[in-house]
């Protein structure tokens, strides 16, 4: 239950990228909603399928190069923003081994109107399968694979 | 001179390890250079597609001169989410 | 915290929709997120500003005819599914005096795929304040205003 | 015969009241026919530029033609989310 933790102060009004080894939940916090300024939140919340391709997924395992990760969340983000007009991003992703049915990654952009939140978060996943450093390996009932992005 | 690489994903099960040391004379030492050296240390590395070498976590592009204390990185395509 | 409440057992494994006067949090409980099988959820959190169209609002008081919006949100879920091929679709409403920062409004689309949830959710959003029958009056510091849709 | 209609939002507030009883003896009550006869007994309600009437929890044409046991309401225009 780490949301309930998860606790953003009042300055923490800008974005924030973070890598966790610990369950996340699909739910932003009331310090991150309450603002009172962006009446829109769009969610992106991914989960561990129990089949994939036709096998049955025993776990995943997610590797990350951190610093790097939260560097090119930063970069993504601004263009995002310039784009679209949303004021805050969220970006939390699991590392470690995640297990069919959890959260590996929970997205989130916040802005004055709904459309262009749904455009941003959407945006937000586009851009972090293209380019952010995180790594997964799928565990079958056929043995261990590094997933590849398909062309 | 020392250029000490991390390894991520498939990069560092074909490598073995975490973080790759490699002597490297010439100089300068582009990112192309050094995507060389690395491939003939490790040949299993050309079962990678493609990768991108990092440096001081930023994407690098192939004329880039390196230097030791760079932090260098080999990202095999990422697949999170 | 009515969402730890909000459980759904792996029965209820189509849609959820419901009207409420207790508080909304922008969350999907685990017992929805968990089945295995929709890799995808995205959600639409609609809070209250603290300022609209240049006026500091005091409060949102709503109104809705529940059995007709169970009923209109089930013929427009037949529609989305249809259309995106999602599998469920999830809204929750605040009815009564709703305060800037507060949730009003929580929707939420699950597939197996991420693209077809973003449209489903934002079609579910969209279709909401088209034809289900639910109303706000807005309190400002001017006086109270039923809001009407803007052509 | 007795129509009762459920009144929301604006139009409760123009009616004074959330149900209004009509009585009606023409026959066959159309939605077209209750529109107006709801515009006589308020016509605070031609200040809402457009509304619908709901019969049985379903949007309905103002030809439909309705009995004493409908569940009526007077849907304005509708601004949830």
């Amino acid at each position: 239950m780490n949301w309930l933790l998860f606790h953003l102060s009042a300055e923490d009004d800008m974005n924030h990228f973070r890598i966790t080894e610990e369950q996340i939940v699909c739910a932003l916090p009331q310090s991150w909603t309450e603002n009172g300024t962006d009446g829109g939140h769009v969610i992106f919340c991914g989960t561990i399928r129990t089949r994939n391709k036709g096998k049955d997924v025993i776990h995943i395992d997610f590797e990350a190069y951190e610093p790097m990760v939260i560097r090119e969340l930063e970069k993504i983000a601004s263009r995002i923003k310039a784009e679209t007009g949303v004021n805050r991003l969220l970006l939390i992703h699991r590392t470690g081994r995640v297990l069919p049915g959890e959260v590996a990654v929970l997205a989130a952009a916040s802005g004055t109107h709904r459309s262009e939140a749904f455009r941003a978060c959407e945006m937000l996943m586009n851009e972090l399968k293209r380019s952010v450093p995180i790594w997964k390996k799928e565990r079958t009932s056929d043995g261990e694979t590094w997933i590849t992005p398909t062309p | 001179m020392i250029f000490r690489v991390r390894m991520f994903g498939m990069a560092r099960d074909i490598a073995g390890m975490a973080w790759v040391e490699l002597e490297i004379s010439q100089m300068p030492v582009t990112v192309k250079f050094l995507k060389q050296s690395l491939l003939q240390k490790f040949p299993g590395l050309s079962s990678l597609l493609t990768y991108e070498i990092a440096v001081n976590l930023e994407y690098a592009q192939d004329s880039q001169v390196l230097n030791p204390q760079d932090e260098l990185a080999v990202i095999p395509p990422v697949s999170g989410g």
